[in-house]
Protein backbone atom coordinates (compact mmCIF):
# COMPACT_ATOMS: atom_id res chain seq x y z
CA UNK A 1 0.00 0.00 0.00
CA UNK A 2 1.27 3.75 -0.92
CA UNK A 3 1.49 5.78 2.09
CA UNK A 4 2.73 9.25 1.77
CA UNK A 5 3.16 11.38 4.95
CA UNK A 6 4.30 14.78 4.83
CA UNK A 7 5.32 17.74 7.12
CA UNK A 8 5.95 20.54 5.67
CA UNK A 9 6.57 24.40 6.46
CA UNK A 10 5.42 25.99 3.21
CA UNK A 11 1.66 26.47 1.78
CA UNK A 12 0.27 23.60 -0.64
CA UNK A 13 -2.56 22.98 -2.56
CA UNK A 14 -4.95 20.36 -1.17
CA UNK A 15 -7.23 19.91 -4.16
CA UNK A 16 -4.17 19.35 -5.88
CA UNK A 17 -2.57 16.95 -3.55
CA UNK A 18 -6.25 15.58 -3.70
CA UNK A 19 -6.37 15.03 -7.59
CA UNK A 20 -3.24 13.01 -7.79
CA UNK A 21 -3.51 10.97 -4.81
CA UNK A 22 -7.38 9.90 -6.56
CA UNK A 23 -5.42 9.63 -10.23
CA UNK A 24 -2.42 7.31 -8.20
CA UNK A 25 -5.47 5.32 -6.79
CA UNK A 26 -7.98 4.27 -9.45
CA UNK A 27 -8.13 0.82 -8.40
CA UNK A 28 -9.56 2.38 -5.36
CA UNK A 29 -13.79 2.50 -5.29
CA UNK A 30 -13.05 5.54 -3.18
CA UNK A 31 -11.54 8.50 -1.29
CA UNK A 32 -12.60 9.32 1.83
CA UNK A 33 -10.56 12.83 3.03
CA UNK A 34 -10.48 16.18 5.37
CA UNK A 35 -9.17 19.20 4.73
CA UNK A 36 -8.52 21.58 7.76
CA UNK A 37 -7.80 25.21 7.52
CA UNK A 38 -7.22 28.45 9.19
CA UNK A 39 -10.79 29.06 10.57
CA UNK A 40 -11.85 32.70 9.08
CA UNK A 41 -13.05 34.69 12.40
CA UNK A 42 -13.12 35.54 15.78
CA UNK A 43 -11.69 33.50 18.87
CA UNK A 44 -12.86 34.93 22.47
CA UNK A 45 -9.47 38.10 22.24
CA UNK A 46 -10.79 38.94 18.70
CA UNK A 47 -10.50 38.55 15.16
CA UNK A 48 -7.96 35.70 14.82
CA UNK A 49 -5.07 37.35 12.19
CA UNK A 50 -2.69 34.64 11.81
CA UNK A 51 -2.21 30.67 13.50
CA UNK A 52 1.39 29.28 14.34
CA UNK A 53 1.87 25.35 14.35
CA UNK A 54 5.72 24.83 15.96
CA UNK A 55 6.64 20.97 15.92
CA UNK A 56 9.74 19.07 17.11
CA UNK A 57 11.49 17.75 14.27
CA UNK A 58 12.36 14.11 16.18
CA UNK A 59 9.57 13.14 17.44
CA UNK A 60 6.93 15.24 15.04
CA UNK A 61 7.16 13.32 11.79
CA UNK A 62 8.32 9.72 13.07
CA UNK A 63 4.86 10.15 15.38
CA UNK A 64 3.00 10.78 12.01
CA UNK A 65 4.57 7.97 10.13
CA UNK A 66 3.82 5.84 13.16
CA UNK A 67 0.35 6.90 12.73
CA UNK A 68 -0.08 6.20 9.44
CA UNK A 69 0.96 2.37 10.26
CA UNK A 70 -1.52 2.39 12.68
CA UNK A 71 -4.19 3.52 10.23
CA UNK A 72 -2.53 0.63 7.88
CA UNK A 73 -2.84 -1.99 10.08
CA UNK A 74 -6.34 -1.33 11.11
CA UNK A 75 -8.22 -0.53 7.53
CA UNK A 76 -7.26 -2.25 4.34
CA UNK A 77 -6.48 0.18 2.95
CA UNK A 78 -5.34 1.24 -0.87
CA UNK A 79 -3.43 4.29 -0.16
CA UNK A 80 -2.99 6.96 2.88
CA UNK A 81 -1.89 10.25 2.46
CA UNK A 82 -1.22 12.81 5.37
CA UNK A 83 0.36 16.06 4.88
CA UNK A 84 0.33 18.75 7.87
CA UNK A 85 1.67 22.01 7.75
CA UNK A 86 3.94 23.86 10.17
CA UNK A 87 4.91 27.54 10.27
CA UNK A 88 2.50 30.43 10.18
CA UNK A 89 -0.73 30.79 8.15
CA UNK A 90 -3.29 32.92 7.81
CA UNK A 91 -6.83 32.46 7.87
CA UNK A 92 -8.02 30.26 4.96
CA UNK A 93 -4.81 28.97 4.52
CA UNK A 94 -4.97 24.90 4.48
CA UNK A 95 -3.27 22.43 7.70
CA UNK A 96 -3.59 19.54 7.05
CA UNK A 97 -4.69 17.37 4.13
CA UNK A 98 -5.66 13.45 5.33
CA UNK A 99 -7.07 10.99 2.41
CA UNK A 100 -8.02 7.65 2.68
CA UNK A 101 -8.27 5.66 -0.51
CA UNK A 102 -10.40 2.25 0.27
CA UNK A 103 -12.23 -0.29 -1.88
CA UNK A 104 -14.81 0.31 1.12
CA UNK A 105 -16.06 3.21 1.79
CA UNK A 106 -16.39 3.08 5.70
CA UNK A 107 -12.53 2.02 5.59
CA UNK A 108 -11.99 4.88 4.00
CA UNK A 109 -14.01 7.38 6.10
CA UNK A 110 -12.92 5.54 9.44
CA UNK A 111 -8.68 5.63 8.27
CA UNK A 112 -9.32 9.75 7.85
CA UNK A 113 -11.43 10.47 10.53
CA UNK A 114 -9.28 8.02 12.83
CA UNK A 115 -5.66 9.80 11.27
CA UNK A 116 -7.54 13.38 12.43
CA UNK A 117 -8.66 12.54 15.81
CA UNK A 118 -4.71 11.65 16.28
CA UNK A 119 -3.04 14.79 14.37
CA UNK A 120 -5.54 16.49 16.75
CA UNK A 121 -4.85 15.13 20.36
CA UNK A 122 -1.83 12.79 19.93
CA UNK A 123 0.46 14.55 17.62
CA UNK A 124 3.56 16.76 18.45
CA UNK A 125 1.89 19.77 17.38
CA UNK A 126 1.66 23.22 19.31
CA UNK A 127 -0.70 25.62 17.98
CA UNK A 128 -0.71 29.67 18.95
CA UNK A 129 -2.96 32.02 17.48
CA UNK A 130 -3.05 35.68 17.32
CA UNK A 131 -5.44 38.28 17.89
CA UNK A 132 -5.61 41.62 18.84
CA UNK A 133 -2.23 42.09 17.95
CA UNK A 134 -1.50 39.17 20.57
CA UNK A 135 -0.03 35.42 20.24
CA UNK A 136 -1.77 32.80 22.55
CA UNK A 137 -0.97 29.44 22.74
CA UNK A 138 -4.50 27.39 21.86
CA UNK A 139 -4.53 25.10 25.05
CA UNK A 140 -5.48 21.11 24.09
CA UNK A 141 -9.59 21.01 23.97
CA UNK A 142 -11.67 18.21 26.06
CA UNK A 143 -13.85 17.35 22.74
CA UNK A 144 -10.57 16.17 21.22
CA UNK A 145 -9.63 13.87 24.12
CA UNK A 146 -13.14 12.61 24.01
CA UNK A 147 -12.27 12.22 19.74
CA UNK A 148 -9.67 10.00 20.56
CA UNK A 149 -11.28 7.99 22.94
CA UNK A 150 -13.40 6.05 20.62
CA UNK A 151 -10.58 4.61 19.04
CA UNK A 152 -9.25 2.80 22.19
CA UNK B 1 28.98 18.36 31.04
CA UNK B 2 27.02 21.03 28.94
CA UNK B 3 23.28 19.86 28.22
CA UNK B 4 20.55 21.24 25.47
CA UNK B 5 17.37 22.10 26.24
CA UNK B 6 14.60 22.70 24.61
CA UNK B 7 11.26 24.35 25.05
CA UNK B 8 8.27 23.75 22.99
CA UNK B 9 4.54 25.74 22.64
CA UNK B 10 4.14 27.98 25.48
CA UNK B 11 7.19 26.81 27.59
CA UNK B 12 9.15 28.60 25.05
CA UNK B 13 7.12 32.06 26.57
CA UNK B 14 8.42 30.74 30.29
CA UNK B 15 11.67 30.00 29.31
CA UNK B 16 11.88 33.12 27.03
CA UNK B 17 13.88 31.38 24.53
CA UNK B 18 13.06 28.12 22.41
CA UNK B 19 16.45 26.84 23.34
CA UNK B 20 19.41 27.13 25.60
CA UNK B 21 22.55 25.15 26.89
CA UNK B 22 23.39 24.38 30.44
CA UNK B 23 26.81 23.38 31.99
CA UNK B 24 25.40 21.00 35.24
CA UNK B 25 25.78 17.87 36.79
CA UNK B 26 23.86 15.46 35.12
CA UNK B 27 20.85 14.82 36.55
CA UNK B 28 17.49 16.49 36.33
CA UNK B 29 16.80 17.38 39.77
CA UNK B 30 20.11 19.62 38.81
CA UNK B 31 18.83 20.91 36.09
CA UNK B 32 15.63 22.42 37.65
CA UNK B 33 17.55 23.68 40.98
CA UNK B 34 20.08 25.31 37.90
CA UNK B 35 16.86 27.12 36.36
CA UNK B 36 14.97 30.22 37.21
CA UNK B 37 12.39 29.06 40.14
CA UNK B 38 9.16 30.20 37.32
CA UNK B 39 10.68 28.20 34.74
CA UNK B 40 11.23 25.35 37.20
CA UNK B 41 7.97 24.88 38.04
CA UNK B 42 6.64 25.77 34.84
CA UNK B 43 8.78 22.46 33.83
CA UNK B 44 7.35 20.39 36.77
CA UNK B 45 3.83 20.41 35.64
CA UNK B 46 2.86 16.57 35.40
CA UNK B 47 1.70 17.12 32.31
CA UNK B 48 4.69 17.66 30.68
CA UNK B 49 6.52 15.28 28.72
CA UNK B 50 10.15 14.88 28.44
CA UNK B 51 11.92 13.66 25.33
CA UNK B 52 16.41 12.99 25.00
CA UNK B 53 17.97 13.24 22.17
CA UNK B 54 14.08 12.70 20.16
CA UNK B 55 13.54 9.71 22.29
CA UNK B 56 10.37 10.02 24.69
CA UNK B 57 11.28 8.80 28.35
CA UNK B 58 9.15 6.65 29.74
CA UNK B 59 10.45 6.32 33.04
CA UNK B 60 12.62 9.02 34.32
CA UNK B 61 13.46 7.24 37.40
CA UNK B 62 16.09 5.52 35.07
CA UNK B 63 17.19 8.16 33.54
CA UNK B 64 20.96 8.73 32.84
CA UNK B 65 22.02 12.25 31.16
CA UNK B 66 25.27 12.42 29.00
CA UNK B 67 27.47 15.29 27.72
CA UNK B 68 25.76 17.22 24.70
CA UNK B 69 22.37 15.29 25.21
CA UNK B 70 19.21 17.73 24.60
CA UNK B 71 16.22 17.37 26.38
CA UNK B 72 13.03 18.73 24.98
CA UNK B 73 10.03 19.41 27.52
CA UNK B 74 6.95 18.65 25.43
CA UNK B 75 3.32 20.36 26.85
CA UNK B 76 0.12 18.97 26.00
CA UNK B 77 -0.41 19.26 22.11
CA UNK B 78 -2.79 21.27 20.41
CA UNK B 79 -2.28 20.38 16.92
CA UNK B 80 -4.22 20.12 13.45
CA UNK C 1 -26.27 27.65 4.57
CA UNK C 2 -24.81 27.00 1.19
CA UNK C 3 -26.01 23.85 -0.38
CA UNK C 4 -25.39 22.90 -3.67
CA UNK C 5 -26.67 19.24 -5.22
CA UNK C 6 -26.43 18.86 -8.44
CA UNK C 7 -26.86 15.49 -10.99
CA UNK C 8 -24.73 16.40 -14.18
CA UNK C 9 -24.67 13.85 -17.32
CA UNK C 10 -20.76 15.13 -18.30
CA UNK C 11 -17.50 14.43 -16.73
CA UNK C 12 -16.56 16.98 -13.72
CA UNK C 13 -13.49 17.92 -11.76
CA UNK C 14 -13.73 16.94 -8.07
CA UNK C 15 -10.44 18.37 -7.07
CA UNK C 16 -11.22 21.54 -8.69
CA UNK C 17 -14.98 21.54 -6.90
CA UNK C 18 -13.67 20.99 -3.93
CA UNK C 19 -11.22 23.97 -3.74
CA UNK C 20 -13.52 26.18 -4.97
CA UNK C 21 -15.97 24.61 -2.19
CA UNK C 22 -13.14 24.83 0.49
CA UNK C 23 -12.61 28.97 -0.57
CA UNK C 24 -16.18 29.29 0.02
CA UNK C 25 -15.99 27.77 3.23
CA UNK C 26 -12.89 29.76 4.61
CA UNK C 27 -14.91 30.37 8.07
CA UNK C 28 -15.78 26.77 8.03
CA UNK C 29 -12.26 24.33 9.99
CA UNK C 30 -13.02 22.00 8.24
CA UNK C 31 -14.15 19.86 5.63
CA UNK C 32 -14.60 16.29 5.35
CA UNK C 33 -15.39 14.77 1.59
CA UNK C 34 -15.82 11.76 -0.46
CA UNK C 35 -14.91 11.35 -3.85
CA UNK C 36 -16.26 7.57 -5.46
CA UNK C 37 -14.87 6.66 -9.18
CA UNK C 38 -14.91 3.98 -11.19
CA UNK C 39 -13.10 1.55 -10.06
CA UNK C 40 -10.39 -0.09 -12.25
CA UNK C 41 -9.92 -3.11 -12.09
CA UNK C 42 -12.46 -6.24 -12.59
CA UNK C 43 -15.85 -8.18 -11.21
CA UNK C 44 -16.48 -11.82 -11.62
CA UNK C 45 -16.72 -11.67 -15.96
CA UNK C 46 -13.63 -9.99 -16.32
CA UNK C 47 -12.26 -5.96 -16.89
CA UNK C 48 -14.87 -3.85 -16.38
CA UNK C 49 -14.54 -1.20 -19.49
CA UNK C 50 -17.45 1.00 -18.52
CA UNK C 51 -20.52 1.84 -16.37
CA UNK C 52 -23.36 3.56 -16.73
CA UNK C 53 -25.58 5.41 -14.12
CA UNK C 54 -29.32 5.32 -15.03
CA UNK C 55 -31.47 8.08 -13.29
CA UNK C 56 -35.19 8.71 -13.56
CA UNK C 57 -34.88 12.72 -13.73
CA UNK C 58 -38.59 13.41 -11.74
CA UNK C 59 -37.34 11.77 -8.90
CA UNK C 60 -33.31 11.61 -8.93
CA UNK C 61 -32.21 15.19 -8.34
CA UNK C 62 -35.59 15.66 -5.97
CA UNK C 63 -34.67 12.98 -3.95
CA UNK C 64 -30.62 14.33 -3.84
CA UNK C 65 -31.98 17.47 -2.49
CA UNK C 66 -33.97 15.94 0.63
CA UNK C 67 -30.98 14.35 1.56
CA UNK C 68 -29.25 17.20 1.84
CA UNK C 69 -31.90 19.11 3.54
CA UNK C 70 -31.86 16.04 5.95
CA UNK C 71 -27.76 16.18 6.63
CA UNK C 72 -28.34 20.15 7.22
CA UNK C 73 -31.14 19.61 10.02
CA UNK C 74 -29.21 17.18 11.63
CA UNK C 75 -25.26 18.23 11.74
CA UNK C 76 -24.86 22.16 12.21
CA UNK C 77 -23.15 22.69 8.27
CA UNK C 78 -21.41 26.13 7.42
CA UNK C 79 -22.17 24.28 3.54
CA UNK C 80 -23.04 20.66 1.72
CA UNK C 81 -21.85 19.70 -1.56
CA UNK C 82 -23.46 17.02 -3.89
CA UNK C 83 -22.24 16.44 -6.85
CA UNK C 84 -23.33 12.65 -8.63
CA UNK C 85 -23.09 11.86 -12.26
CA UNK C 86 -25.18 9.68 -14.59
CA UNK C 87 -23.97 8.21 -18.36
CA UNK C 88 -21.59 6.17 -19.73
CA UNK C 89 -18.28 6.36 -17.60
CA UNK C 90 -14.92 4.35 -17.62
CA UNK C 91 -12.19 2.72 -15.17
CA UNK C 92 -11.15 6.28 -12.68
CA UNK C 93 -13.52 8.29 -13.93
CA UNK C 94 -15.14 10.10 -10.97
CA UNK C 95 -18.76 9.02 -9.92
CA UNK C 96 -19.96 11.36 -6.68
CA UNK C 97 -18.48 14.21 -4.76
CA UNK C 98 -19.72 14.90 -1.49
CA UNK C 99 -18.03 16.95 0.71
CA UNK C 100 -19.28 18.85 4.03
CA UNK C 101 -18.16 22.21 5.82
CA UNK C 102 -18.32 22.88 9.63
CA UNK C 103 -16.79 23.92 12.39
CA UNK C 104 -16.63 20.77 14.26
CA UNK C 105 -14.88 17.93 12.54
CA UNK C 106 -17.37 15.39 13.42
CA UNK C 107 -19.99 16.90 12.49
CA UNK C 108 -18.60 17.05 8.58
CA UNK C 109 -17.34 13.67 9.00
CA UNK C 110 -20.82 12.44 9.48
CA UNK C 111 -22.50 14.57 7.75
CA UNK C 112 -20.60 13.32 4.37
CA UNK C 113 -20.67 9.61 5.30
CA UNK C 114 -24.38 10.34 5.92
CA UNK C 115 -25.13 11.73 2.43
CA UNK C 116 -23.16 8.96 0.75
CA UNK C 117 -25.08 6.14 2.39
CA UNK C 118 -27.94 7.14 1.37
CA UNK C 119 -26.64 7.80 -2.41
CA UNK C 120 -25.36 4.54 -2.21
CA UNK C 121 -28.93 2.51 -1.44
CA UNK C 122 -31.74 5.50 -1.18
CA UNK C 123 -31.14 7.40 -4.23
CA UNK C 124 -32.58 7.24 -7.40
CA UNK C 125 -29.85 5.31 -9.47
CA UNK C 126 -29.28 2.09 -11.24
CA UNK C 127 -26.25 1.05 -12.30
CA UNK C 128 -24.51 -1.44 -14.98
CA UNK C 129 -20.98 -2.65 -15.65
CA UNK C 130 -19.56 -3.61 -18.84
CA UNK C 131 -17.34 -6.91 -18.35
CA UNK C 132 -16.50 -8.83 -21.04
CA UNK C 133 -18.13 -6.99 -23.81
CA UNK C 134 -21.56 -7.37 -22.02
CA UNK C 135 -23.59 -4.88 -19.77
CA UNK C 136 -25.07 -6.18 -16.60
CA UNK C 137 -27.21 -4.66 -14.13
CA UNK C 138 -25.87 -3.90 -10.43
CA UNK C 139 -27.76 -5.31 -7.66
CA UNK C 140 -27.67 -4.00 -4.35
CA UNK C 141 -24.98 -4.69 -1.91
CA UNK C 142 -26.33 -6.31 1.34
CA UNK C 143 -23.13 -4.05 2.90
CA UNK C 144 -25.45 -0.51 1.61
CA UNK C 145 -28.43 -1.81 3.43
CA UNK C 146 -25.87 -2.26 6.49
CA UNK C 147 -24.70 1.23 6.15
CA UNK C 148 -27.95 3.13 6.17
CA UNK C 149 -29.05 1.50 8.94
CA UNK C 150 -26.84 2.86 11.06
CA UNK C 151 -28.65 6.64 10.37
CA UNK C 152 -32.48 5.38 11.09
CA UNK D 1 -56.93 6.13 -22.43
CA UNK D 2 -52.99 6.16 -23.29
CA UNK D 3 -50.32 6.00 -20.52
CA UNK D 4 -46.92 6.42 -21.01
CA UNK D 5 -44.86 3.76 -19.13
CA UNK D 6 -40.91 4.17 -18.20
CA UNK D 7 -39.02 0.92 -16.82
CA UNK D 8 -35.72 1.58 -15.35
CA UNK D 9 -32.89 -0.32 -14.33
CA UNK D 10 -33.28 -4.04 -15.77
CA UNK D 11 -37.09 -3.57 -15.84
CA UNK D 12 -35.67 -1.76 -19.35
CA UNK D 13 -33.92 -5.30 -20.63
CA UNK D 14 -37.31 -6.79 -19.96
CA UNK D 15 -39.51 -4.54 -21.36
CA UNK D 16 -37.18 -4.16 -24.92
CA UNK D 17 -37.23 -0.65 -24.28
CA UNK D 18 -36.82 2.73 -22.21
CA UNK D 19 -39.82 3.76 -22.65
CA UNK D 20 -43.69 3.26 -24.31
CA UNK D 21 -46.99 3.94 -24.38
CA UNK D 22 -50.24 2.02 -23.98
CA UNK D 23 -53.60 2.33 -24.64
CA UNK D 24 -55.41 0.56 -21.68
CA UNK D 25 -58.42 0.78 -18.99
CA UNK D 26 -57.26 2.91 -16.48
CA UNK D 27 -55.77 0.57 -13.77
CA UNK D 28 -52.81 -0.77 -12.93
CA UNK D 29 -54.21 -4.75 -13.17
CA UNK D 30 -55.47 -3.63 -16.78
CA UNK D 31 -52.09 -2.38 -18.06
CA UNK D 32 -50.19 -5.67 -16.09
CA UNK D 33 -52.77 -7.81 -18.55
CA UNK D 34 -51.60 -5.47 -21.56
CA UNK D 35 -48.29 -6.36 -21.33
CA UNK D 36 -46.40 -9.51 -21.91
CA UNK D 37 -46.56 -12.23 -19.23
CA UNK D 38 -42.84 -12.23 -18.69
CA UNK D 39 -42.96 -8.23 -18.34
CA UNK D 40 -45.64 -8.20 -16.38
CA UNK D 41 -44.46 -11.09 -13.75
CA UNK D 42 -40.78 -8.81 -14.08
CA UNK D 43 -42.83 -5.70 -13.09
CA UNK D 44 -44.98 -7.55 -10.02
CA UNK D 45 -42.26 -8.31 -7.91
CA UNK D 46 -42.52 -6.64 -4.27
CA UNK D 47 -39.20 -4.80 -4.72
CA UNK D 48 -40.61 -2.80 -7.59
CA UNK D 49 -41.76 0.64 -6.75
CA UNK D 50 -44.14 2.71 -9.06
CA UNK D 51 -44.22 6.31 -9.87
CA UNK D 52 -46.81 8.25 -11.22
CA UNK D 53 -45.90 11.71 -12.75
CA UNK D 54 -42.91 11.57 -10.54
CA UNK D 55 -44.40 11.27 -7.83
CA UNK D 56 -43.60 8.15 -5.80
CA UNK D 57 -47.23 5.53 -4.79
CA UNK D 58 -47.33 4.76 -1.35
CA UNK D 59 -51.08 3.61 -1.40
CA UNK D 60 -51.65 1.19 -4.67
CA UNK D 61 -55.61 0.73 -3.67
CA UNK D 62 -55.86 3.93 -3.64
CA UNK D 63 -54.52 4.30 -7.35
CA UNK D 64 -56.19 6.46 -10.10
CA UNK D 65 -54.94 7.09 -13.35
CA UNK D 66 -55.77 9.53 -15.83
CA UNK D 67 -54.47 9.93 -19.93
CA UNK D 68 -51.79 10.97 -20.31
CA UNK D 69 -49.85 10.01 -16.75
CA UNK D 70 -46.10 8.75 -16.44
CA UNK D 71 -46.09 5.38 -14.87
CA UNK D 72 -42.13 4.71 -14.40
CA UNK D 73 -41.44 1.42 -12.45
CA UNK D 74 -38.47 1.66 -10.37
CA UNK D 75 -37.03 -1.32 -9.37
CA UNK D 76 -34.49 -1.53 -6.02
CA UNK D 77 -31.45 1.25 -6.24
CA UNK D 78 -27.87 0.40 -7.08
CA UNK D 79 -26.22 4.35 -7.12
CA UNK D 80 -22.70 5.80 -6.15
Amino acid sequence: MACLVRLIDGSFDPAAQLAAFSAAHAQAGGIASFIGQVRAGANEHGDVDALELQHYAPLTLPGMEALAAAAQTRWPLEGLLIIHRTGQMRPGDPIVLVAAAARHRRDAFAAAEFAMDHLKSDSWFWKREKAGGEWRWVEPREQDFADIRRWA
Amino acid sequence: MTLRLVFLGRLEDAAGVAEREIAVAGSLDAIMAALEPELSAALSDARIKLAVNGILVTDLASLTLRDGDELAFLPPVSGG
